[in-house]
């Protein structure tokens, strides 16, 4: 057996609040795809990017080729040989797809020039390992491109630093069918060349696919190491490794679900066609999709952000036609955005001014910031007191909170305000495990009280797990509905499978 | 996942805040050419007058071209125009009208740029100062030391060195092909180099022009050079068409707001990333454009204020009308 | 868990709070001045600072409100010009004009912040651009309606406010009547930011506009209700200024900048989030306190411009510094 | 950097004093102080034509016919005193029909501006005779050359460093108006007494002069100076300065280089409850109001804004061939006295108007001057 080219032992982090990884250790070698898996918040993230050396290990020690190593920085990592793709695109939408994929080190004229030529040559060069090469202009900008074609090119721009160790963060998440089978045989071409390749995802077909060895990370520890490809019910077993049932909140009885709170028929707009969906008071619809099918424009298409422009809604047997957050949530919609920092906290506040920016909003402008018409922050504490958020003060400064903390402060925002429909958006995205279990719960808690629950997941066994009915959609279009208890396969095929697409 | 993140792609073709600032630079043309036939006053559409346009606003030009990299970075200088009075008092004082102290004193003056340059972009990038407050700073602070020392014009420049602001080649003002060839030198920079590339990536994304290696920090202070270096250099043209330096000649000038306005009508984004010397170009033509229209015209000399502070929010709205993004 | 809170102890206010180290700076200078000065402990004295101190302390509270939410209002100086100019316009030594008058500058000013409001809103030009164009439209405006020189005197009755004194208080013999509009104004602009919902909700927009869309905040009602608290803070400051000192056509020039200052100083994050009526306050004060104490010290003018673009880029280095520390 | 800027700041000291334009020249201020005492020339009453010094410059030769076109390029309008003469300039192009055209461009203050417009002018303007009111002396020096080469030029105000232009006309200047103020203080306090002086600018020529020919005579004459202060023509500033002084210190006569912020200076002594000293200040109406409602000791020197009608009436002169005073067109400046203060103050005109405008004759006065 080759030595691995990348070991980590015994790395430990914490975070405030949070141990992220403890104890974890972790090899791989050349020419393997040693796929890492887990759920959200396992610590598979916090792992690459201590390899990768944006975070530091509080304990533990990363060796490269046998060496030990200290990145301090990603570009040290880069340099060793190292590239890791990222969920979050680092592209830069204004430049061009060769100049994105040579972005810092150029290739240069003897005058020390960019030498252009030599720069879109060898971008096709490095394109045409993927299937989609075709496809890509390496002259056209990146903005233009669509999230798959940008994905293709993300990977590219990791492989063509001709790294030996290539890591990917769940590549697959903006794929459909037949880009996954491009990105697959891309992964081959890179085992052949003796690359090692750290494949991040919680997809079983993946890894049966792609696969040589696995490690299961769970709770930020490594619940299970396979040297061979297992059946998927080992893997799904080490993942999870509790009682589902306790685990998710029960479904909804039949008693629990009462009339539709929200109907949608034959809505659209420039991103989504023909939608039609009903979500019923007491019931927790989930929303699967490859990234850019349009589940979050649907959401904002409801919320009023990216109105629909034909189309009929009903709200609680109204007809609305949304067109801002601020209509939506007056006619009792409410929304947890994906991006919890980038959409979802005033992260220089404090907790309490946190849970309260949506009651405060409602209020006269004028009125008491303590208490008014809508809030009031004797109950906004009992709220957050009740709902458990930990924090030394709630005059604390949110962004020193744990990501689950941070969430339950914006759910109490909602809370409130009584909504007749919540939308959650990637509800447990970079929330540890044990705060998972609180949110589904809590999730549960609202339905039961009445309110019809939309929530769009990348994370499928959180899907079928948490939501009573599941829609899947694939560019802009509802294309099935699958009832509570689903397969992942099914629906993965249902979100992925090529379609005719009625012009 | 962001709202961003599900947006459709662009469509590819025409892009719209490519060709506005060409848009804007042909519709005040036509205003011009309207306004000057309108008023039968047709000796203003002349060859000669053509060149007198071109050459009203060379020294707002050179400064916008620097700026134009302070502001592809996400930054901005606010002292270009105190460093502009600064170097021309101090190249007029050094060379004294002697011509043996021409190239000295371009030396000093180019020195005296690169080193507020490099404070500028230490202060920024190292400190992490907001570069609007750093560069107000900066130039308060240059302000103050010229007008402790100096309180009229300085020094003479002597004939030889007028040659930059007077001597012409052929029909062409020397200064004006100057500037031309510094634009071309400014677009091969960013379109040519690695530097250049860096530039983008850095105003538009530093978080991943840092993934890539790109040392943002260099970058950032590198842009400020080159800005103040600019300044500079038109502080020399000034101190050449003047024929001496004087402490106030940048702050009448307006340079700092003026340069900056002059980039963002050229479609240059304020946060960075985004934009071009072609557009600063237009935009500098726009603002000579604008000035020979009022003179024509004969508009009042307050009323043309008026219309100034308006045209430049109007210009900015016609790109910045058509964003999504929230902006404060 | 590590983090699980005392639950009894959440409610209560744990932090001690954080001395703003602009009261530290503004009690040496203060010191510093008695020192050079023991006359300033007299009510003269310090009844004059204050009164001196009032319309900047006034700009800087209104000024504060734009800098949280996000953006810059550089328009303020020429509103202050505007408001003195068409005051003496429009009272025109009428001593019962005053009552009109008053309210009209009021509007103006309230006028003045919404249109930059409304341009910054739904033009989506950035508040640098749409301000800086502002300044120069009001600046013409001034100029246009007035023919470039005033053309009226202020009454006595409309001077009342800034100029007047209310003698025999107990204690302190005397209050300039401007030092009363700077306690109520700073008062009531102070508890409109702590202590409302408005306030909450600029700080919300500065921090985040689309978090606080997405969570139901009228982003562009409360962007522009800042705008217009910043312009009433302006034209309040015309009317005092142009009862301290009467009618030129310069009084509000640089105000803009100084204002923006003061709310620096004071610890206001630019690029918004942050920001405090009280420290801003302060922020005034210490500013002011610097100008005279450099004047005690006979230093001329150029000394005191680079002493405030030292202490301007000192003060945001330091709160940088201060906010990399604490993590926050 | 300091280090660098304070070298360079260092170089520029030791070289400027050599080479600025000299501001206390012993025979510019002798020639002034002459001046003021000399018998002017031309018709009784009317200042704008008369003439100190007897040299006058042939322009039949020039060859103009009217009605001609006369460009005019203005370093701005921005402030009133330029206001009221451009408003006097305005008005005298009416008395002219040799003038057919009058086209008036604004280099807003911006030397650089300036000499744009003047090559915009000379390029496409048509012009038979331009005038110039230069923003500063030597910047403008260059494009007035390249003009005289095109057309008869006429300057006036601030002089160019050329004698190419027909006629530069000026009354007779700073240090007369620093002498008229310090001589007036020095004959009403006592020897040694303390007097402020209160400045606008640094670096202003015109300021310059009149500040260097003051303190000459308060210093000669034993004066105590407690201080000579930039107000930056800022009311506000200028009130807080003085009463500062106040807090220090009596103060018996203050003299300042322009009139600009002479009734806020007034208002400090008023609001801090002290007698108003000895005052100099300028010819504008509030201070003359003031003067005359607080029954001051005070003198108004005077940089008269009838040079701009002069500048217009010497265009006029050069179109119909005829013989002007040059080429140096120096004009009498009298100061506002005592005796003659009730001729000047006039209620009817706005604040900041400046008396000594010689426009009280002509047609849309008081209107056009913003009077009612």
């Amino acid at each position: 057996m080759t030595p691995p080219v990348i070991e980590m032992k015994g790395i430990t982090k914490s975070f405030p609040g949070v141990r992220a990884l403890g104890d974890v250790s972790f090899e791989v070698r050349a020419g393997e795809v040693q796929a890492l898996v887990g759920e959200n918040g396992a610590g598979k993230s916090t792992l690459i990017k201590i390899l990768s050396g944006v975070y530091h290990a509080d304990a533990g020690e990363v060796r490269l080729n046998g060496e030990a190593v200290h990145f301090s920085h990603p570009v040290e990592s880069l340099h060793a040989g190292i590239a890791v793709i990222y969920q979050e695109f680092s592209l830069l939408p204004e430049r061009t797809v060769a100049q994105n994929l040579f972005l810092g080190r150029e290739p240069r004229t003897r005058f020390g020039l960019i030498d252009g030529a030599r720069m879109r040559a060898e971008a096709r060069e490095v394109l045409s390992l993927f299937a989609a090469a075709g496809r890509i202009d390496p002259d056209r900008m990146v903005g233009e491109l669509d999230v798959a074609t940008q994905q293709v090119v993300e990977i590219a721009k990791a492989v063509s630093t001709g790294a030996r160790v290539v890591v990917m963060d769940e590549p697959t998440a903006a794929l459909n069918e037949a880009e996954c089978e491009e990105l697959f045989t891309t992964v081959d071409t890179l085992r052949e060349r003796g690359v090692a390749i750290i494949y991040i995802t919680h997809r079983m077909r993946e890894i049966t696919r792609l696969a040589d060895r696995v490690t299961v990370l769970k709770d930020g520890e490594v619940a299970a190491r396979f040297d061979t490809v297992p059946a998927p019910e080992a893997i799904v077993r080490a993942m999870v490794g509790r009682d589902i049932a306790d685990f998710y909140a029960p479904p909804a009885t039949s008693e629990e679900i009462g009339e539709p709170v929200l109907s949608v028929r034959g809505a659209g707009n420039d991103r989504l066609h023909d939608i039609g969906l009903d979500v019923r008071a007491g019931e927790i619809v989930g929303l699967a999709g490859i990234q850019g099918a349009g589940r979050v424009a649907l959401a904002m298409a409801l919320f009023g952000e990216s109105p629909f422009d034909r189309g009929e809604v009903t709200l609680n047997g109204g007809t609305v036609d949304f067109r801002s957050p601020r209509a939506a949530i007056t006619g009792g919609v409410g929304l947890l955005p994906g991006d919890r920092k980038g959409e979802g906290l005033v992260l220089m506040q404090s907790v309490r001014d946190n849970g309260m920016l949506t009651s405060r909003a409602f209020a006269p402008l004028w009125s008491s910031d303590r208490r008014n018409t809508r809030a009031d922050t004797t109950r906004m504490d009992e709220l957050l007191d009740h709902m458990e958020i930990r924090a030394a003060s709630y005059d604390q400064d949110i962004r020193a909170l744990s990501g689950g903390n941070q969430q339950k402060a914006i759910v109490a925002r909602w809370l409130s305000m009584r909504p007749k429909l919540l939308i959650f958006i990637e509800p447990t995205r970079g929330i540890d495990v044990n705060s998972k279990a609180g949110i589904y719960h809590l999730m549960r808690d609202l339905a039961r009280e009445g309110a019809g629950i939309l929530m769009i997941s990348s994370d499928l066994p959180e899907v079928i797990g948490a939501a009573d009915r599941v829609l899947v959609m694939q560019q802009g279009r509802i294309v099935a509905e699958f009832p509570h208890g689903a397969s992942e396969q099914d629906i993965m095929h249902a979100a992925t499978e090529e379609r005719e697409v009625a012009a | 996942m962001s709202i961003a993140e599900d947006a459709a792609p662009r469509k590819p073709g025409f892009r719209f805040e490519r060709w506005a600032p060409l848009i804007l630079l042909v519709g005040a043309f036509a205003i011009y050419v309207g306004i000057a036939l309108g008023t039968d006053q047709a000796q203003y559409l002349t060859f000669d007058n053509l060149i007198a346009i071109l050459g009203r606003s060379i020294a707002l030009g050179i400064t916008a071209i620097g700026q134009t990299f302070v502001i592809l970075v996400a930054s901005i200088d606010l002292s270009v125009a105190s460093l502009i009075s600064a170097t021309a008092v101090l190249a007029s004082v050094v060379m004294d009208g002697s011509p043996a102290m021409i190239l000295p004193a371009i030396l000093a003056a180019l020195v005296l740029g690169a080193v507020v340059g490099l404070t500028n972009g230490l202060v920024v990038s190292g400190l992490k100062v907001n570069p609007l407050i750093a560069t107000l700073g900066m130039s308060l602070i240059i302000q103050g030391c010229l007008s402790a020392f100096v309180s009229n014009f300085a020094g003479e420049v002597p004939a030889a060195f007028q040659v930059f602001a007077y001597g012409e080649i052929g029909p062409f003002p020397l200064a004006l092909i100057f500037l031309l060839a510094l634009a071309v030198l400014a677009w091969a920079v960013l379109r040519f180099t690695k530097f250049g590339s860096d530039i983008y990536a850095v105003g538009g994304n530093e978080e991943a022009a840092r993934f890539a290696g790109i040392k943002t920090g260099r970058i950032v202070v590198l842009s400020h050079v080159i800005c103040s270096v600019c300044a500079a250099i038109a502080g020399l043209y000034l101190a050449s068409r003047l024929r001496s330096g004087a402490p106030w000649i940048g702050a009448d000038g307006v340079y700092d707001l003026e340069s900056i306005a002059v980039v963002v009508i050229g479609g240059t984004v304020l946060a960075g990333g985004r934009g071009g010397v072609w557009g600063t170009m237009a935009g500098m033509l726009i603002f000579s454009l604008i000035d020979s229209v009022f003179n024509i015209a004969g508009v009042d000399s307050f009323a043309k204020q008026v219309l100034r502070g308006i045209i430049i929010v109007a210009a900015v709205a016609f790109y910045a009308i058509r964003s999504k993004r929230i902006v404060a | 868990m590590t983090d699980r809170a005392d639950p009894s102890g959440a409610r209560e206010r744990r932090r001690l709070p954080q001395i703003n180290p602009v009261w530290v700076l503004l009690a040496a200078l203060i010191a510093a001045i008695i020192f050079m000065n023991p006359g300033f402990v007299e009510p003269t004295g310090y009844m004059n600072f204050l009164k001196r101190a009032a319309p900047l302390a006034i700009l800087a509270a209104g000024q504060v409100y734009v800098i949280t939410s996000g953006g810059f209002d550089l328009s303020v100086g020429s509103l202050i010009t505007l408001v003195v100019v068409g005051s003496s316009m429009l009272t025109n030594n009428d001593p019962a004009a005053t009552y009109w008058v008053v309210p009209v500058m009021l509007g103006i000013g309230v006028g003045v912040g919404a249109i930059n409001g409304l341009i910054v809103c739904f033009l989506r030009v950035p508040s640098l651009i749409a301000t800086l164009g502002m300044m120069i439209t009001l600046n013409g405006l001034a100029f246009l309606w007035s023919g470039g020189a005033p053309r009226g005197y202020l009454p006595d009755t409309f001077r009342f406010f800034g100029r007047e004194l209310i003698r025999d208080v107990p204690l302190v013999r005397f209050i300039p009547v401007s030092v009363i509009v700077l306690v109520v104004v700073v008062g009531l602009f102070a508890w409109l930011m702590h202590r409302t919902n408005l306030g909450r909700q600029v700080h919300a927009i500065g921090d985040n506009p689309v978090a606080a869309r997405l969570a139901g905040v009228a982003v562009n009602r409360v962007r522009i209700t800042a705008f217009v608290l910043s312009g009433l803070s302006g034209a309040i400051a015309g009317i005092l200024l142009g009862g301290f000192a009467g009618v030129s056509t310069d009084v509000g020039t640089g105000y803009e900048l100084q204002a923006i200052t003061a709310a620096v100083l004071g610890g206001a994050q630019l690029l918004g989030g942050r920001g405090s009526v009280p420290a801003a306050f302060g922020g005034a004060l210490a500013l002011t306190a610097i100008f005279t104490l450099l004047n005690f010290l006979g230093l001329p003018q150029p000394v005191r411009q680079v002493v405030q673009g030292l202490i301007l880029i000192a003060a945001v280095a330091l709160a940088m510094h201060r906010r990399k520390q604490t993590g926050t | 950097m300091k280090h660098l800027l304070l070298a360079t700041g260092a170089l520029a000291l030791g070289l400027a004093p050599l080479h600025a334009q000299n501001f206390d020249d012993p025979e510019e201020f002798a020639k002034q102080q002459e001046q003021l005492q000399a018998e002017s020339m031309g018709p009784e009453g009317q200042p704008w034509v008369q003439h100190i010094g007897g040299d006058m410059v042939e322009t039949a030769d020039l060859g103009i016919e009217g009605p001609a076109t006369v460009c005019f390029s203005n370093a701005g309008v921005n402030n009133p005193w330029r206001v009221v003469g451009y408003t006097n300039m305005t008005e005298e192009v009416e008395n002219h029909d040799s003038i057919g055209e009058f086209i008036h461009v604004d280099a807003e203050g911006s030397d650089d501006k300036q000499i744009a417009d003047i090559d915009d002018l000379l390029a496409g303007g048509d012009c038979d005779v331009m005038i110039v009111s230069p923003n500063t002396t030597a910047a403008l020096t260059p494009a007035v050359e390249r003009a005289c080469e095109a057309m008869p030029v006429i300057v006036f105000d601030r002089g160019v460093n050329t004698d190419c232009p027909v006629t530069f006309i000026h009354p007779v200047g700073g240090y007369g108006f620093g002498i008229q103020g310090a001589e007036f203080i020095v004959d009403n306090v006592e020897e040694g007494a303390n007097v402020l002086m209160l400045r606008i600018l640094p670096g202003v020529d015109v300021l310059e002069t009149r500040y260097s020919a003051g303190r000459r005579i308060l210093d000669e004459a034993g004066m105590n100076i407690v201080g000579a202060e930039f107000t930056d023509g800022d009311n506000a500033k200028t009130k807080s300065i003085v009463e500062d002084y106040l807090m220090r210190g009596d103060i018996d006569a203050v003299w300042m280089d322009a009139g600009a912020t002479a009734v806020a200076a007034i208002e400090a002594f008023e609001d801090s409850g002290y007698d108003i000293p000895v005052f100099v200040g300028e010819d504008q109406q509030d201070f003359l109001r003031k003067w005359q409602d607080k029954g001051l000791t005070a003198i108004a020197p005077t940089y008269p804004t009838y040079q701009w009608r002069t500048a217009v009436i010497a265009a006029a002169r050069v179109i119909e061939g005829e013989a002007l005073p040059g080429p140096e067109w120096v004009l009498p400046q009298p100061a506002i006295t005592q005796e003659n203060l009730d001729e000047y103050v006039n209620p009817a005109m706005p604040p900041l108007h400046y008396a000594m405008c010689g426009c009280e004759d002509m047609a849309n006065y008081p209107e056009a001057w913003g009077g009612n």
